[in-house]
């Protein structure tokens, strides 16, 4: 373990009150898979940012390769054989996946030569077992698919040193798999590779050593070998993580939400539904499988209003949700909706953590009084109470989602849309980015919510998430549902030839 | 200690970046042949310093600041409506229309008239883009922009057309009747009653956006649209309500210009107070209230300037290069803060070191 | 003589322009050296700063204040009104009162003249007439230049238009270029800045054309015939004399063409001797009243 | 106006004029769309023409040369356009609060100096300026030839620019750059790109351009300067880029438009007297806005357009 690639030293990094790292000491042995753990907020996105020179360190050193470096920037970072892969996306809408992927690369001659970019391009994502194509505008991508372009960006530009903040958050099995693979490969060709993830067993899966980080501090450091994931977990939440898929309380209710041979169209104007059929009763969590890209998103807009349906019926209690604007779902039908992205959709980054949790219901009672004045009292005590109970890490309840972190954000929109009390509640990949502890009390509150009568349609790309804590499982392809089953009758074999679009016989 | 007057330093900035601006433009000045110190002295008098100078600063900080919200209004769903200056000519044309052709009344409901009609002509001129932005989504500072030369061509062809006064030299009106002329607050001077309703309007605007859900929700359209629409918000409906509501403050702008200032219509009536607008809403960040006091000094700014003209003789060119190097490093020196300084940065590892060491200090006192 | 005698003049534009504004300017500054008097300008006054900036020269005292333009008509009788003691003047106005007087030229009488040499010099059929805005100095230069176009040719075409702009260099040179286009072999064009774009199409095409307020046949021989000098600068200078002398009254001075101020410059030596004589002989009939417009 | 169509002088003559009109408008689009496209709105545009026409009347007033007064007068535009860049890119001041300054000092200034410099013969002397060039084969063309190829050598150079610059924006590394800044400037900043670097650089090209448009209305149009010759050519090349959706055979089309309803209108005006003048000229600018209208596609507007960009302020 003398050669060390990578050493950081003390650093510390502080945003006004906020220590987002302290005294961070890390060794990175070359040629090793180092994983960092770490709940939400623990600090390990600022402490990337600050080894790929997006931020500047308060104080400490940075040693690659037995030199200290400064990297005041990407471009520093990129120079020294650093390669990221950011747990936000960081792809350019308008341009082509090839675009983006050559984008800033340097060496290169003045004309785009695209044609041979692509061709190597596409020769790589087959290695990989990536399905992408090089001549799609990346805005038009679902969220999976951006995953895999990020992955590649980083993978095509030869790194020495590769950083990946949780970069299989919505990969699927397989896709993760391969990917996985991959790493192997360039773990035995000498690379280095620190990965930041959630998911223990993925941990477990690749690593050799593990750095464990809380509220801004290692706490421990060890070896892969000498561990197992409950310790892991515990190290990380300082307590035991018990996964308590609760007795059933409620009774399965009446048909709340139908959807009856539903077509919508998608963004880039293909038929995203196609003739979706798919009932969710009164308290009864329904799990949506599939690869990501198979309408999940659309189905979930289209039942929350964002998009219209082109034909068949979507149905609440019977009545048709044609009608009925977003607002009106929201708060007269009260369906919830946690949509899949984030940054984009589910928050307004600039605002702060008490707005944010106000956000779809901004113009109703508790939140106004007198028709529309702002009740500012209601607003903060509704925050601070969310806070608490998800455990949200934020400086104060006026401090702008932009700077929270990715797992922190993703709260935010969860207490704000199961706390509104909903009906019904649509969520799309509602643990991507949280921690265990996290994902153990979200999956808990779910539950006691739908013990409570409440019905959920839970759309994930995780399929232990799903099995974990659906009723019924059905599987989408391609705009329709391929499958419906029972948790306990559910095979990996049989989900993934449902996903890979065989009918439920041929399954 | 040193702190508290770093945190002075940076928080009279805009001080400092005047001054500095007064010191380039004091070169300009000399160059030109005349006595800066002169110069300088009359423009402060005729900006904030004597009656005179007051009164000619009011009289602009009415066209000046509701200008100044017609941009900054639209700018909270981020929208530029850089047509605040066909807004106002179309405010100062229906304004004068309604003037113009008004039975005998008292004044009150006169001039509420007048100026309502003023706003409905800066609000129709505005509709048109922001129809065209809600429901084409064509962008608005192109058909903002190019809207105001028609508008302007509107005003000329009115009163060289059909308003001509009768036997006028130059395109104007008639004259409208005293009853309809908003009062003067300081007698013998122009500064009429437009200045104290527009502070008054921002007032206003400033509840609406921090105190309702409506401010709210033009805030999340503005800083993001996808998740407004997620948030139920009707984005189109702020959108055109926002557009409009700015139409009509430049409309009123136009017609306080009209009942306030020059009493007639005339052809190129505003003297571009809809570019000033723009540099208001952005000086002032959009704020409402920040605006009055934007408007106060670019208005002071002009006002000043013109007296360092009259008095001095210090040439109009001079002026204008200066009046630009002010804004330039007013707007610039808003880009500094101290949190953002090195200063702060090492204040604060300071601050951290003493507290590490005493607890050091401390530590061993208890061993 | 203890106190000066002071002048002011608020211009609407630039002092350089060649034109309009220039003349104001050098009007002042001829008055300040041949009358000893002391004066001040203000150039590119706005709109509404106009009363601001009367009022503003009234209150420091200046003895007589010029509003250069029939703009300013408005301006100075409200000015005149807060500020008794002062005379306030507007050029091409036609206001009077107690301190308010007009200094203005009979300007068809100018556009009459100017005609009658451009269709002497014309085949005829079609000549052209350009200016910015139609305001009153236009409209009536352009009725003049019609009648007097149309005094020898009945059946000519006139074509007119208007740039909408009286600085705009490039578009008066359009607008010019299009007219020569368009068949005139004579223009007369009334602008700003926008003149020597106008003149430059005219010398660029080899048409004739006419300057205006000031000679300018030396600055351009190869195509000006001859300027309507409708010289404000010496009105101005007569002017002030006359009001520094205490002999101004609040009344209209309309000056007819063949005064000091208002005369014709230098002929084209391309007009022929008995053209210049009978422009000489209309002259005579114009200002002795003999010929009404 | 029937003779446009049935006299082949006519129509020459008309589209000339359209073409001279829109000459200095596309020079300036032309800036602003690499301006704009790597993020940086540039209402500037207006100083940066005016200040290009300065320095190309005061160069050529100094040595006699017309290209001496076209590098002077790219030279101002450069240098006017560096403060622009301080402002936007380096100290983050808002862009349009930016350009309307500049405006403001481009228009005193040049005035000012231009009166102590070249004094009254400011706009009365001609000065020497470029001249017409007939190519060969090309300008015998009928109607076609006499009105593109017989121009100066500034209207040449912007054929040229115009297929040069698409290429450069949509086939090259750098205007793939340009193009990914203007959009996502912190993707392109994780990617290595120097966000400020690409944004200094379209700036400053971008006063280039837009100085070479006044360069060609003092050295090619009128031979003279004058104050604020510019007169809002800016604004309309800023409309234009809209107009044409930032690619730069649009942009130049869009001038190409302006310029032929300007041109229409000023003709327009003869046949019908009875008509109010004001109405012909808003035409250019209804025009355009109904040309929005039908037009209208995608909005491909660079979203960073009007956004300062700070790494910290993720
Ligand atoms: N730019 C910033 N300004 C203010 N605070 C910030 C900023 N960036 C991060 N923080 C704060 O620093 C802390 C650490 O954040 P970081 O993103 O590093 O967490 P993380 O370990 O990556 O969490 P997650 O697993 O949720 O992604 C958080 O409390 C966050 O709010
Ligand atoms: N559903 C919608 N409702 C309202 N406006 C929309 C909608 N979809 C798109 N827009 C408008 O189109 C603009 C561009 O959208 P979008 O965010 O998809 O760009 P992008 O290509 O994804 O950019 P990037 O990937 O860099 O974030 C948005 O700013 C928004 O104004
Ligand atoms: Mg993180
Ligand atoms: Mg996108």
């Amino acid at each position: 373990m003398s050669d060390s690639h990578l050493v950081l030293e003390n650093l510390c990094k502080s945003f006004g009150p906020v220590r987002a790292n302290s005294n961070v000491t890390i060794h990175v042995a070359r040629g090793t898979v180092h994983a960092i753990l770490g709940e939400n907020g623990a600090g390990k996105t600022t402490l990337m940012n600050m080894l790929y020179g997006l931020l500047q360190p308060d104080s400490g050193r940075i040693i690659l390769n037995g030199r200290e470096v400064r990297i005041d920037s990407p471009r520093r970072a990129l120079e020294l054989g650093i390669g990221m892969v950011h747990q936000h996306f960081m792809l350019v809408g308008p341009l082509t996946v090839t675009e983006n992927i050559i984008l800033g690369m340097s060496g290169q001659a003045l004309t785009l030569n695209q044609g041979a970019h692509r061709a190597r391009l596409r020769e790589l994502s087959e290695a990989f077992g990536f399905e992408v194509e090089p001549g799609m505008e990346a805005s038009r991508l679902p969220i999976g698919m951006q995953q895999r372009v990020e992955i590649l960006k980083c993978l095509y530009r030869d790194a020495d040193l590769i950083i990946l903040d949780e970069p299989t958050s919505v990969l699927t099995p397989q896709e993760t798999r391969t990917f996985f693979d991959v790493l192997r490969r360039l773990k035995a060709a000498n690379k280095t590779i620190l990965f930041i993830t959630h998911k223990l067993e993925e941990v477990m899966n690749l690593s050799d050593r593990v750095t464990v980080m809380r509220a801004g501090t290692v706490t421990n450091e060890l070896e892969t070998a000498t561990t197992n994931p409950g310790e892991l977990a515990r190290l990380m939440v300082g307590r035991e993580v018990i996964f308590n898929i609760g007795s059933r309380e409620g009774r399965r209710g009446g048909r709340l939400l139908s959807l009856q041979d539903v077509t919508a169209t998608g963004e880039r104007g293909n038929r995203a539904l196609d003739g979706l059929s798919l009932d969710v009763h009164e308290g009864e969590i329904v799990g949506v499988a599939g690869v990501d890209g198979n309408g999940q998103a659309e189905l979930a807009e289209v039942i929350a209003g964002l998009r219209p349906y082109t034909s068949g019926s979507v149905c609440l209690d019977g009545e048709e949700l044609a009608p009925y604007s977003i607002s009106e779902r929201v708060g007269r039908l009260r369906i919830g909706y946690v949509p899949e992205d984030r940054q984009r959709t589910g928050l307004v980054l600039d605002q702060g953590v008490a707005a944010n949790m106000m956000l779809r219901a901004h113009d109703r009672p508790p939140f106004t009084r007198f028709g529309r004045l702002l009740d500012f009292g209601a607003i903060r005590r509704n925050a601070r109470a969310l806070v608490e109970r998800y455990q949200i890490r934020a400086s104060s309840i006026e401090q702008p989602v932009r700077h929270l972190s990715g797992g922190n954000q993703q709260k935010i929109i969860l207490a704000r849309e199961i706390e509104a009390g909903p009906r019904l509640l649509v969520v799309a990949q509602p643990c991507k980015g949280l921690d265990v502890g996290a994902i153990e009390f979200v999956q808990n509150t779910l539950l006691e919510q739908r013990n409570r009568g409440m019905g959920v349609l839970y759309i994930s790309t995780e399929l232990e998430h799903i099995l974990a804590i659906c009723d019924r499982l059905v599987v989408m392809f391609r705009g329709r549902i391929t499958g419906s089953l029972l948790p306990q009758e559910a095979s990996s074999e049989r989900i993934g030839r449902l996903m890979a679009g065989m009918t439920e016989e041929a399954a | 200690m040193i702190e508290t007057l770093l945190r002075w330093t940076y928080r009279l900035k805009s001080v400092w970046a005047v001054m500095l601006a007064l010191l380039l433009g004091a070169l300009l000045i000399v160059l030109a042949g005349y006595d800066p110190i002169a110069a300088y002295r009359e423009l402060f008098s005729g900006a904030f310093l004597d009656y005179w100078g007051v009164s000619a600063t009011i009289a602009k900080v009415s066209p000046l600041l509701l200008a100044g919200l017609a941009v900054a209004l639209p700018l909270r769903v981020g929208l530029f409506n850089i047509g605040a200056e066909g807004q106002i000519y179309m405010g100062g044309l229906f304004a004068s229309l309604v003037a113009l052709n008004l039975p005998e009344m008292p004044a009150l409901p006169g001039i509420l008239l007048c100026a309502g009609a003023g706003m409905v002509g800066g609000c129709l001129w505005a509709l048109i883009p922001a129809l065209l932005k809600a429901y084409r989504d064509l962008n608005e500072v192109i058909v903002t922009l190019l809207l105001n030369y028609v508008a302007i061509n509107l005003v000329s062809y009115a009163v060289s057309g059909p308003m001509l006064a009768e036997g006028a030299p130059y395109p104007y009106s008639e004259e409208i009747r005293p009853s309809l002329f908003l009062p003067i607050i300081m007698p013998r001077t122009d500064a009429h009653l437009g200045a104290a309703i527009a502070v008054l309007l921002a007032m206003l605007i400033f509840v609406m956006l921090r105190y309702t859900a409506t401010g709210y929700a033009m805030r999340t359209i503005g800083s993001n649209p996808h998740a407004a629409r997620y948030a139920g918000m009707s984005v189109r409906r702020h959108i055109i309500g926002a557009m409009v509501i700015g139409g009509a403050l430049a409309g009123l702008a136009g017609a306080f210009e009209i009942l306030g200032l020059k009493h007639r219509l005339f052809h190129l009536f505003s003297a571009g107070y809809g570019y000033d607008g723009i540099v208001v809403a952005f000086l002032a960040a959009g704020n409402p209230l920040a605006s009055v006091l934007a408007a106060t000094f670019l208005a002071g700014l002009e006002s000043g300037a013109n007296t360092m003209q009259r008095a001095v003789g210090v040439p109009v060119t001079v002026i204008s290069a200066v009046k630009g190097l002010i804004v330039i490093f007013v707007a610039a020196s808003l880009a500094f803060s101290f949190q953002r300084s090195a200063w702060a940065a090492v204040l604060r590892r300071r601050r951290e070191t003493e507290a590490a060491l005493g607890e050091v200090r401390r530590g061993r006192r208890h061993a | 003589q203890d106190e000066p005698f002071r002048a002011a003049i608020v211009m609407p534009g630039n002092i350089t322009d060649q034109s309009w504004n220039q003349t104001g300017y050098e009007g002042i500054t001829r008055a300040e050296q041949e009358l000893g008097i002391e004066v001040a300008y203000s150039e590119q006054v706005a709109q509404p700063d106009q009363l601001e900036a009367l009022s503003d020269y009234a209150r420091r005292g200046y003895d007589v204040v010029i509003g250069h333009g029939g703009e300013f008509v408005d301006a100075v009788q409200r000015a005149a009104e807060r500020h008794p003691e002062t005379l306030f003047v507007v050029t091409n106005g036609f206001v009077s009162g107690e301190n308010v007087a007009s200094l203005t030229f009979n300007f068809k009488q100018f556009g009459y003249v100017i005609g009658f040499i451009a269709a002497n010099m014309s085949e005829g059929e079609t000549a052209g007439y350009l200016s910015a805005q139609k305001i009153k100095v236009a409209t009536d230069l352009e009725e003049g230049f019609k009648e007097g176009f149309a005094s020898i040719h009945p059946e000519a075409e006139i074509l007119v238009a208007y740039t909408n702009d009286w600085d705009d260099v490039a578009k008066a040179k359009e607008a010019a270029l299009n007219l020569v286009n368009q068949g005139a072999d004579v223009i007369f064009p009334l602008l700003d800045n926008g003149q020597i774009g106008a003149l430059q199409a005219a010398q660029e095409q080899d048409v004739w054309s006419f300057g205006v307020w000031q000679d300018v046949y030396e600055a351009w021989p190869d195509t000006v015939l001859q300027s309507a000098v409708m010289d404000f600068r010496i009105a101005l200078v007569d002017f002030l004399e006359m009001a520094r002398n205490g002999d101004a009254e609040g009344q209209v001075y309309e000056l007819a063409i063949g005064t000091d101020a208002g005369t014709l410059g230098e002929y084209n030596p391309a007009i022929p001797e008995d053209v210049v004589a009978e422009t000489e002989a209309l002259i005579q009939r114009l200002n002795g009243g003999e010929l009404q417009l | 106006m029937i003779d446009i169509l049935t006299d082949s002088q006519a129509l020459t003559n008309f589209l000339n004029s359209a073409l001279r009109l829109s000459i200095p408008l596309a020079f300036a689009a032309l800036g602003g769309i690499f301006s704009e496209r790597s993020g940086v709105f540039n209402i500037g545009l207006e100083g940066l023409i005016l200040a290009g026409a300065f320095g190309a009347a005061l160069g050529t007033y100094l040595t006699g040369s017309p290209l001496a007064g076209l590098a002077f007068g790219l030279a101002c535009g450069v240098l006017l356009a560096t403060p622009l860049a301080v402002l936007s890119v380096t100290l983050g001041v808002n862009q349009i609060v930016a350009g309307i300054a500049i405006n403001l000092f481009a228009l005193g200034i040049t005035a000012f100096l231009a009166r102590i410099t070249m004094g009254a013969s400011a706009n009365t002397q001609l000065l020497a300026g470029f001249h017409r060039v007939p190519l060969p084969v090309l300008s015998d063309i009928p109607v076609i030839g006499a009105i593109f190829f017989n121009q100066d050598v500034l209207v040449y150079a912007l054929y040229l620019l115009v297929p040069a610059l698409t290429w450069l924006m949509f086939r090259t590394t750098w205007g793939l750059n340009i193009r990914a800044v203007g959009h996502n400037p912190r993707a392109c900043d994780t990617a290595g790109i120097s966000v400020a670097g690409v944004r200094y650089a379209c700036l400053l090209f971008s006063g280039g351009m837009a100085a070479l448009g006044g360069c060609y209305l003092v050295l090619s149009q009128v031979f003279v300067f004058s104050e604020h010759m510019s007169a809002g050519k800016g604004f309309i090349a800023l409309a234009a880029i809209i107009l044409g959706r930032w690619h730069p055979v649009g942009a130049a089309l869009a001038c190409l438009l302006f310029g032929l309803f300007d041109a229409l209108q000023l003709r327009l005006q003869f046949g019908n007297p009875e008509i109010p003048y004001q109405i012909f000229a808003t035409l250019p600018y209804v025009a355009s806005i109904l040309a929005l209208v039908l037009l209208a596609g995608q909005n491909v507007a660079p979203q960073a357009v009007g956004h300062h960009y700070d790494r910290r302020d993720y």
